[in-house]
């Protein structure tokens, strides 16, 4: 929060720009899909697994459809293979990780390598461009009547959503207790491996869904979309607050270091500041947030430990 | 080259100062670019510099349209007069630069076209006039014939693979000159070296590389500058003269070709300078003088060629300092 | 205090050890307000009290893991601060914590000699001359137990002893074990004494920790008696009744219930057939009817908690079939189990019956947030009466419930897990050792609250290796022995011996 | 992270020592013979396809590529067994690289010894900026080292600015560090085999690195046996940066040309590496040299795909695809032997 706060201010004191409508929606734009991405993956890490290998769906959804666009299949019915490519993606990463009792974190090293490695032999050197403008104006307006981008109104919508399941239902409190005590969670009557594969699917299915406003925001499908930008997604989740050992965190943290993250870098470009330094801040503003939460963790770090050697024992 | 130069600064009345004139290279921390654009080399910034404009070079870290897009909307967002850019990818760019154009700011675009939503390109060499002539100093080196093999930056190169197209086009003229692989290095050196290596494994009867990027001739030259391929195998392509002066002095490299990036630069400052000062339009047929490097005039398709490519050898190479 | 210490000191020597007065607090939590206890070479002394009485954290202050807030640790005649493990392990203590605290992937030599393996040249590790020792050692505990063989999938019983050859290892003058039988059967039990009785011999101090008072009686020449992180009384074992030490832990005596007549069980409520595990247990077959208390008793290992948990569906089986008031259940599934009317209180609370970090309210309604939906989202005020309102009934004593679950003492934690299970309202409650750990006053209450729930017709299946347990409350008593149900009998033909020789293979032969 | 619950093997260990040991060591080792297997497995199915797969030429470059790997996940095997993780090394990497290769080519003179302890200079530098932080904040060093992966790479562009050192302005000894060869073996993989063997042996044999092993297998255990869990801790991050400077002046010698960019992405592939050589990502086991044979396994597989002329769109997936397979083959190995254990140990209890 006080991060946020921080943020405008620097970001105004810097550049009269900064709050122009203009920049705000251009703000959006370019941190759109990535912010999407950080909320299942945000869910995913407090269940205490990972997914790294979703800007690699990203770039497999996006290729996906430039394919298909340029094999004429009609849009809707291209978006939706699309998604439920994503969902099937999600499950592999899922049922590797449930069925076979794999680390996710070794898994989704592979499938980031593997889908990727798809996208690239369904596209090639093929780069598609030629969308429909009704679909590639998303990257250009912004949502009808205001200064937002499209992406940041879907961010804000699916925020709310994956919030209200997260901190509300019966599932969130599910993620959780699986996140702290996935033994404990079990023999609560919790379906472990079904919230954990679950999440996967939905993971893999807003990837996919990042994809399609990537390539429309762009209008370019290529196997390399989004390619890199995975240690980025994660470095957010961790910001704002969830624990990388699951079991804690909130989404309006997920949802306020978005704000950081983005008010941050386009802060950045808007002064003379060298941008080769835009690491230097997005680092030193991760370490300052973790070692600000540190305190509590050191004692936290201790229980945890004896849950994972029980877990392992 | 001298006096062109002054009697271009001695006619200030003509050109606004002042100006806010962005570069925006594809990404920062590539070497090329840094030739291009910095004032130490002679390169857009130089230019700005001595026109009394306030430029600044501005890009992402990576070389892809999702990080060069941002800063292209905060260079807008900052008051641009003119923008200078290397376009990784037009069809991603344009919508934002057509905004940008359409809110009168000029907008040139150098090494790597948009051709849809520019002011003007400035045009290092032409596409064929590469493939041309990497194929045609292939060809000399390997008296025409032989299996030869491409060395690419990342498959989606718009620029890789037109000159690729080229190059296929002018070996039909070396019938004995057999391409058998094209392999993608991804512009990154680790790669290209890994890529190379696995030629030279799987054809042994290779003869000849040429790789049209800077990154993947330099790594392909130093897999081969062992006493086992020097010379037995020949390598060309496009390459700056200060990574590549040690294979051509050793004899790994015989010659390459590139145009003088600081020269690219210099030139597309000047047109964008020009441009939006109102001086000149980009209709064809209108010209003007680029301080150092004398008049240009605006061809059709509203671009301004350089110059063709200059060729790298043992014996000039020397003279270069880029 | 200190007097009254003296007043029964051995004579023919001094202590070793001496707490005084020690006091600490984490955080508004006083644990401990007055630790006193004195240790003597070549004596056993037992340390008793109520859950949350302060017992484990006194241990640790003599193990260095805690710094007494103030009060003296007196060494050998020198005041001492103890910072760190380590600095206690230099010392002379070793220290067997509640827990077994191993390196799952390092061998048990390692285990055993960690950070102090003996070294040859260079400072390297002499391996051979580790694992050589370490079988001495097992020698002499008289235990078969491969010194290279990974520590991961060691039973509690042969971790408890890697535990003890670390401190025989340390050639330690004083050795503490806090409540090393919880996890071990009688016949384990028994062989830890004989051990401990070698090590009394040679002349080391003992400290241990039991909420059996059988035990304490049986091994120590002293006991000192905790309550509310106080030291109350410390006598000769010998001068003690069972109800001394209960009356000094829980400040009154226990009125023992007089169970009267139990009910005629109904109709079957659990059927199980010819289950089998393969490599855990055979063709088991069984039924609990409605109202009824079985009880499943056996050696550790047995395979008792393997059947309870493959009848709830955490694990699965391989062959045979479970039946719950005539409907089959799908087998490896606990939402099924639940769903059938199933409950189960699992052997391990704080791994498998709670996620501890949780609120107390959250673990309450944990199993039953399918009843405290609106519109799909759980109502948070519904949670938090549901959870008050059960814990009532158990008599949960917490400050407030949501705080963690970990803050309250353990037998406070084994009801969470019962209220838990209770809030489902289950035809069949499984409960698997539902008074490890738990000092007698609160046995005494779960043992009330289940046959309470038997008689209210609900039908109990009850794991425990406590045997005077077992004979006190089970309708039936269930033996098993290596993965087969080996013997049943009515309790009321039951003794100790009898369940004994069946659990241990002596009277096979008579069995099923 | 993770918690998953598993039902590890049950073995009364009491019972029978002998031959139940015999099978559980076979496990623990099988983790190693494994790796080792399923590369002369796929050594030899490529050389059937393609014979010259094994001509000294394409054996030299697959040992040079998998060299800096091999190398670093040395330095990562040291983090991960204690259970971290440093994803800072690619940074690290370039930055040595960078620097050193800078320094060599401003001071001509320079002697390469001298070179390679600036780079180990800077990296230990690095390394112990991410042990301290991570020791004494006590805080998950998956988060320390993405921050400061990308704080070092932002120091690196900042420092590099564009610039870039030539093969040109290297002297040749230098560079030919990265091309000769003593008996076919590249100079700079005897060099990393020799630490690499150190480092396991130190790994097993001293009591520092059997410590490593118990924090990572059970840190609370290991404060109560008086282990000095920040100290270790901090020590096998700066090793990890150590070696991540010493292969950034490897890297140097073996590219010749540096810029800003050198060992960029690098961190998940030794990662991978090392969970290919069987170290358990949640630290507590896995050996030094089972990892690097991971780092050969990996480059092998990815020369493999260009000598035997695989489209180079496939090249990506297909290496993804293999990764998966050995960690499964890995899951699925230990799975049966604990199963097979599990009922063999029942039938002795039985018997
Ligand atoms: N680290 C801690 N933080 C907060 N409170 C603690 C901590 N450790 C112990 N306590 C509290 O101190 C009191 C004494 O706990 P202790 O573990 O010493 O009891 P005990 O006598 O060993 O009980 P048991 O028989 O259940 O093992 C309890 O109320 C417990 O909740
Ligand atoms: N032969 C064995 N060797 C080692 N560990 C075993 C063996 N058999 C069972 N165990 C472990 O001991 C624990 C208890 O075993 P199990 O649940 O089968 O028996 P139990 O009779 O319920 O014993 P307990 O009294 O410990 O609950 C289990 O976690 C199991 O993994
Ligand atoms: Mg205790
Ligand atoms: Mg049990």
């Amino acid at each position: 929060m006080l991060a946020v706060i921080a943020t405008l201010v620097l970001g105004t004191s810097v550049s009269s720009q900064y709050l122009s409508s203009y920049n705000v929606l251009s703000l959006g734009l370019s941190n759109g899909e990535i912010a999407i991405m950080c909320l299942p993956l945000a869910l995913i890490i407090i269940t205490g697994e990972i997914d790294l290998s979703i800007t690699s769906t990203l770039a497999l959804s996006s290729s996906l459809l430039g394919y298909l666009w340029l094999h004429h299949w009609p849009m809707p019915g291209i978006i939706l293979t699309v998604l439920v490519l994503g969902g099937v993606l999600g499950a592999v990463n899922g049922l590797l990780v449930t069925r076979l009792g794999l680390p996710s974190l070794a898994v989704t090293i592979g499938t980031l390598t593997l889908y990727a490695g798809v996208a690239e032999i369904v596209l090639g050197s093929t780069i598609v461009s030629n969308f429909p403008s009704t679909y590639t104006t998303i990257g250009v307006t912004g949502f009808p009547h205001t200064d937002i981008s499209y992406s940041a109104v879907f961010f804000v919508v699916l925020a709310a959503v994956f919030g209200l399941v997260l901190h509300g239902t019966k599932l969130g409190r599910s993620i959780f207790a699986v996140g702290l005590n996935a033994e404990a969670a079990l023999y609560s009557g919790i379906r472990v491996k079904r919230v954990k594969t679950g999440l996967f699917v939905v993971s893999g299915i807003v990837s996919a869904f990042a994809g399609v406003l990537y390539t429309f925001r762009l209008n370019t499908a290529e196997y390399d979309n989004g390619s890199g930008l995975i240690l980025s997604v994660v470095a957010i989740v961790l910001l704002g607050g969830v624990s990388i050992f699951g079991g804690k965190g909130s989404l309006l943290g997920v949802f306020l270091a978005v704000l950081v993250f983005a008010g941050l870098q386009n802060a950045i470009l808007l002064t003379s500041f060298p941008q080769d330094a835009t690491g230097i801040v997005t680092g030193g503003l991760l370490l300052v947030a973790i070692l600000l939460q540190g305190g509590a963790l050191v004692e936290k770090l201790g229980r945890m430990s004896v849950r994972a050697k029980a877990s392992r024992t | 080259v001298a006096s062109a130069a002054a009697r271009s600064v001695g006619r200030p009345h003509a050109l606004k100062k002042g100006l806010k004139v962005f570069v925006v290279p594809k990404n920062l921390g590539n070497s090329y670019f840094t030739t291009a654009d910095s004032v130490k080399t002679g390169g857009a910034l130089s230019a700005l510099k001595a026109l009394g404009e306030s430029g600044a070079e501005t890009s992402g870290t990576t070389d892809t349209p999702a990080s060069q897009l941002p800063v292209i909307q905060a260079d807008i967002s900052k008051g641009a007069n003119a923008l200078v850019i290397s376009a990784t990818d037009p069809t991603a760019l344009c919508p934002t630069l057509k905004r940008a154009m359409a809110s009168g700011i000029v907008v040139v675009t150098y090494d790597s076209d948009a051709p849809t939503c520019r002011t003007l390109f400035v045009n290092q060499a032409t596409a064929q006039g590469i493939g041309d002539i990497e194929v045609q100093i292939l060809a000399k080196e390997l008296h025409g014939q032989g299996q030869i093999a491409i060395v690419s930056a990342s498959a989606s190169d718009t620029n890789q693979n037109t000159w690729i197209a080229y190059m296929k086009q002018e070996l039909k003229s070396y019938p004995k000159m057999k391409l058998v692989s094209v392999v993608y290095g991804n512009d990154d050196t680790a790669t290209s070296t890994t890529v190379t290596q696995g030629l030279l494994s799987k054809y042994p009867n290779l003869k000849g590389i040429i790789s049209p990027t800077t990154v993947g001739i330099a790594a392909a030259a130093a897999v081969l500058d062992t006493a086992k391929y020097r010379g037995k195998i020949q390598l060309t392509g496009l390459g700056t003269p200060d990574e590549m002066k040690k294979y051509v002095q050793d004899g790994t490299v015989q010659a390459f070709a590139l145009w003088n990036p600081a020269d690219l630069g210099y030139l597309a400052a000047y047109a964008a300078v020009e441009l939006a000062s109102h001086a000149i339009t980009n209709a064809p047929g209108q010209s003007f003088v680029a301080g150092r490097l004398g008049r240009y005039k605006v061809l059709p398709g509203h671009e301004i060629l350089l110059g063709a490519p200059f060729v790298f050898t043992k014996a000039n190479i020397n003279k270069f300092n880029f | 205090m200190q007097s009254a210490l003296r007043g029964v000191a051995p004579a023919d020597s001094s202590p070793v050890l001496r707490l005084e007065h020690a006091t600490k607090a984490f955080g508004a939590v006083q644990a401990l307000v007055d630790g006193s206890i004195e240790l003597w070479p070549g004596e056993v002394h037992g340390l008793v009290g109520e859950n949350g009485a302060g017992k484990s954290t006194l241990v640790k202050m003599l193990a260095g893991v805690h710094q007494p807030d103030s009060g003296r640790l007196v060494l050998a005649g020198k005041d001492v601060t103890l910072p760190s493990p380590a600095a206690a392990r230099d010392a002379g203590i070793a220290v067997i914590y509640q827990e077994p605290v191993l390196f799952a992937d390092l061998t048990v030599a390692e285990n055993v000699f960690m950070g102090r393996q003996p070294l040859r040249s260079g400072r390297r590790i002499d391996m051979r001359a580790m694992v050589k020792k370490v079988e001495e050692l097992l020698g002499e505990l008289g235990v078969r137990l491969d010194p290279g063989r990974i520590a991961r999938g060691l039973s509690i019983a042969d971790q408890q002893v890697v535990e003890i050859t670390k401190a025989l290892s340390l050639d330690a003058r004083v050795i503490v074990m806090d409540e090393p039988t919880a996890a071990l059967s009688a016949f384990e039990a028994d062989r830890l004494f004989a051990v401990i009785e070698t090590l009394r011999q040679r002349g080391t101090a003992i400290l241990f920790i039991s909420h059996r008072i059988e035990e304490i009686l049986a091994i120590c020449q002293r006991v000192t008696a905790m309550r509310d992180g106080r030291h109350v009384l410390t006598e000769p074992a010998g001068t003690m009744t069972p109800d001394d030490i209960v009356r000094a832990m829980v400040g009154r005596s226990l009125v023992q219930r007089d169970e009267g007549e139990r009910p005629r069980p109904g109709s079957p409520v659990l059927s199980v057939e010819r289950m089998t595990r393969e490599g855990v247990f055979v063709d088991v077959s069984f039924e609990v009817r409605s109202g009824e208390i079985v009880a499943l008793a056996g050696l550790v290992g047995a395979g008792r908690s393997e059947v309870a948990r493959a009848i709830f569906g955490v694990d699965r089986y391989d062959a045979g079939s479970v039946v719950v008031e005539g409907a089959r259940l799908r087998r490896g599934s606990p939402p099924a189990a639940m769903a059938a009317g199933i409950g189960y209180v699992p052997e391990d609370r704080r791994q498998q019956g709670l996620v501890i970090e949780m609120a107390t309210s959250t673990n309450i309604a944990l199993a039953s947030l399918g009843e405290l939906r609106r519109f799909g989202f759980v109502r948070r005020a519904a949670e938090r009466r549901f959870a008050t309102d059960w814990s009532a009934r158990l008599q949960v004593k917490y400050s407030r419930i949501g705080h963690p679950v970990s803050t309250l003492s353990g037998g406070n934690q084994q009801k969470v897990v019962l209220a838990k299970w209770l809030a489902r309202k289950p035809r069949l409650l499984i409960v698997d050792e539902p008074t490890r750990g738990i000092d007698i006053a609160t046995k005494n209450e779960v043992h009330r609250l289940l046959l309470e729930l038997a008689d209210e017709g609900v039908a109990v299946l009850m794991i425990s290796s406590e045997l005077p347990e077992v004979l006190r409350i089970a309708d039936r008593i269930l033996v098993m022995r290596e993965g087969r149900l080996v013997k049943s009998l009515p309790s009321a033909e039951a003794d100790e011996e009898t369940v004994m020789a069946a659990a241990t293979g002596q009277l096979a032969a008579s069995g099923s | 992270m993770s918690t998953l619950v598993q039902s590890e093997p049950s073995l009364q260990a009491g019972a029978a020592p002998g031959s139940a040991r015999h099978l559980v060591d076979l496990a623990y080792r099988f983790r190693e013979h494994g790796i080792v297997a399923v590369l002369a497995l796929f050594v030899i199915a490529t050389t059937a396809i393609q014979p010259r797969f094994l001509n000294s030429s394409n054996i030299k470059f697959t040992l040079l590529n998998a060299t800096i790997f091999g190398f670093l996940a040395l330095g990562q095997t040291v983090v991960i067994v204690s259970r971290n993780v440093d994803l800072s090394v690619g940074s690290i990497l370039g930055l040595s690289a960078y620097l050193s290769s800078a320094y060599l080519a401003d001071h001509p003179g320079t002697p390469i010894p001298l070179v390679f302890a600036l780079g180990l200079a800077i990296g230990l530098v690095c390394g112990m900026v991410n042990g301290a932080v991570t020791a004494l904040g006590r805080v998950p060093s998956l988060v320390v080292t993405i921050a400061t992966l990308y704080i070092i790479r932002g120091v690196d562009t900042v420092i590099v600015g564009g610039r870039e050192v030539v093969a040109n302005s290297l002297p040749d000894s230098f560079l030919s560090l990265g091309t000769s060869t003593i008996a076919g073996i590249p100079v700079i993989t005897i060099g990393s085999v020799v630490v690499i063997a150190a480092g396991a042996y130190f790994l097993r044999n001293f009591r520092s690195g059997r410590e490593l092993y118990a924090i990572g297998s059970n840190p609370d255990a290991a404060r109560l046996a008086g282990i000095a869990i920040g100290r270790r801790v901090f020590g096998a991050f700066a090793f990890s940066g150590a070696i991540a400077g010493l292969s950034g002046v490897m890297w140097a010698a073996y590219y010749g040309t540096i810029d800003s960019t050198a060992g960029t992405n690098y961190e998940l592939q030794v990662v991978a590496a090392c969970v290919v050589g069987g170290v358990a990502i949640f630290g507590g086991s896995g050996s030094a040299v089972g990892a690097a044979v991971g780092a050969l396994l990996i480059a092998t597989i990815s020369q493999a795909l260009y000598v035997l002329g695989i489209s180079s769109f496939w090249e990506q997936a297909i290496y993804g695809l293999l990764l998966l397979v050995a960690i499964s083959l890995d899951r699925a190995i230990a799975l049966r032997l604990t199963s097979a254990l599990r009922k063999r140990s029942y039938q002795q209890r039985a018997a």
